[in-house]
């Protein structure tokens, strides 16, 4: 079944609210291997995301998720920024005409597009990645979330700031996965993912 | 004299942007010069509008973009995605490659000396 | 904690300077950091007494100083020259090196590890 | 024989004189191959030479040069800061004891040794180098000046802010040349140097 404007207004506000909710916490994970900001970057991104989408006149969940892009992309600030801003633009393609899964695939090839990061490069694919995976197998659940976001842990970061830390970036979460476990886990507060 | 090549400038920081456009200018006096530097509430980070802002306000249509760190190449990057502008997003060295194609942009090069020149300052 | 190891950034331009030092500062909390940018008198250019002062307030005792383009480090050089510490100007390219300096420093690396960092950078 | 303190103060005089008569000519020369402000540095730096030698209590000619010295690293601001700064230093070590050509011959390899510039590379040590081969055969003249200041035009910039206009520095004087002909145009109405 697809997305409808309604479900994905619940769904981003919900994420919305989970990013508030953990701001400080966020950005205390980007302290230790980044620059400190990425709760601060969130949660400008989805206070803006918030004015832009409650618009009841977005009749589809394409016009929804395409002002979600905008906002992300134009007030977060950081990488994630741009990074969720790919996500979402590529989600708002496919989002009226497809299953959930293929919607998130999309927005991880938006965020792979723009990053060029891959699988255990320790950044918000690692997240994505195996959310996609267990969409496609009909499991998506909030245990698998979090055994992904506790699998970024051990990964020696590749890209972005963490990256300059090398090795010392080993055995710290990687802030912008925690964020993205928050989308999801809002995701399945909001919709049945699993029919 | 209308210049067909331009260079903007996109930084973190709005000091470090406007900073590094003072050095620039004053050797390449007449390069069109732009630059962008952090949010829109002046915090550290990029800003889509203002580097939006600095792409289309710069005289020229050909732009060489230098960046300070990675993250705002991606910002970057979706300005130039969404602009009629030609945009090369160039990863040089911030400052000497932006000193240095603006130089040579300024002295009337044709682009195949400006890349010549860019190449040994390409870091990223 | 004391560190052994700080950065000091010299740039032609006041505000590149401390737009820099901002930069930096937000990632490397912790590393001793100083800047001087500018003549004594703000114009643009190199003034030997903000270096010296830079180098002198900085905390730590051994300096890797980065600079923006050439004539900032003769002057720096100079400093270099009249001052106790250890400055060890480094020819990368200004704003990476000086990042890529800082956090590793902010991480606690080794010499060699900065050292093997900033090899890369290496464009003057 | 060797300089007095006197002489050289009255050298370093007019030869802040000339700088101060030709401060928009050197920018100009700069402009159109630097940043332009080779006038305003220069200026600048011979006023704090200025201030800094008319103390009459410096009985040595070496504690003259040392305060230009000094004057010159610390309020040029450019790249003849440091450059004439070092020419200053290591005269100021030999002048008291030294014939007036080894003293110059002390000054180039001063520049040389903090700007990493050999003759031809087009900058202050196309105008030192000729000085000082006529300073030792004993025929410095405004002439040999004038005709060094005009070999450099032909050059292609290697070094400072002009080697990045490669060939197209070729056909223009440098600006720290014509500056330095001043010193020595300077130092001829000043001094006996040819005996
Ligand atoms: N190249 C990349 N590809 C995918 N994700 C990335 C990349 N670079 C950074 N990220 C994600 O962005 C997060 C940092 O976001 P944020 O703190 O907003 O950015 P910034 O580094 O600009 O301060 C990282 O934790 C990581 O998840
Ligand atoms: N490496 C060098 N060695 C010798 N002289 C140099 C060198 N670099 C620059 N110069 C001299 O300095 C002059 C420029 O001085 P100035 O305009 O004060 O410096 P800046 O380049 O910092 O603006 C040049 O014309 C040249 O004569
Ligand atoms: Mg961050
Ligand atoms: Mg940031
Ligand atoms: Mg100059
Ligand atoms: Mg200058």
């Amino acid at each position: 079944m697809t997305l409808t404007a309604k479900q994905t207004r619940a769904w981003l506000l919900n994420f919305s609210n989970k990013i508030h909710d953990n701001k400080q916490y966020l950005s205390d994970l980007d302290q230790a291997i980044g620059d400190g900001d990425h709760g601060s970057n969130m949660s400008r991104g989805v206070t803006a995301v918030e004015a832009a989408i409650t618009d009841e006149s977005l009749e589809k969940a394409s016009d929804v998720m395409k002002k979600a892009a905008m906002a992300m992309v134009s007030k977060v600030g950081g990488a994630s920024g741009p990074l969720y801003g790919s996500a979402f633009l590529e989600m708002a393609k496919v989002i009226d005409n497809e299953a959930i899964a293929r919607v998130i695939a999309a927005g991880l090839d938006g965020i792979k597009k723009r990053g060029k990061a891959e699988v255990e490069d320790k950044t918000m694919v690692d997240m994505w990645a195996p959310v996609v995976d267990a969409l496609q197998d009909g499991r998506l659940s909030v245990e698998a979330i979090e055994e992904a976001k506790a699998q970024t842990k051990p990964l020696k970061a590749k890209k972005g700031r963490a990256s300059y830390l090398n090795e010392r970036s080993i055995g710290h979460l990687d802030p912008g996965a925690v964020s993205s476990s928050y989308l999801f886990i809002a995701l399945l507060e909001e919709v049945e993912v699993n029919d | 004299m209308t210049k067909r090549f331009g260079v903007v400038l996109v930084s973190h920081v709005e000091e470090l942007a406007y900073g590094a456009y003072k050095l620039v200018k004053e050797s390449a006096t007449e390069t069109p010069l732009t630059y962008a530097g952090g949010t829109d509430d002046g915090a550290i980070g990029s800003s889509f509008d203002k580097i939006m802002q600095a792409v289309e306000e710069n005289e020229a249509d050909y732009l060489y973009a230098f960046y300070d760190l990675g993250s705002a190449k991606m910002t970057l990057e979706m300005v130039s995605e969404m602009s009629e502008k030609s945009v090369e997003i160039v990863d040089c060295a911030f400052i000497e490659g932006a000193y240095t194609a603006s130089v040579l942009i300024n002295g009337g090069n044709d682009k195949q000396a400006i890349d010549d020149q860019l190449a040994p300052l390409k870091i990223k």
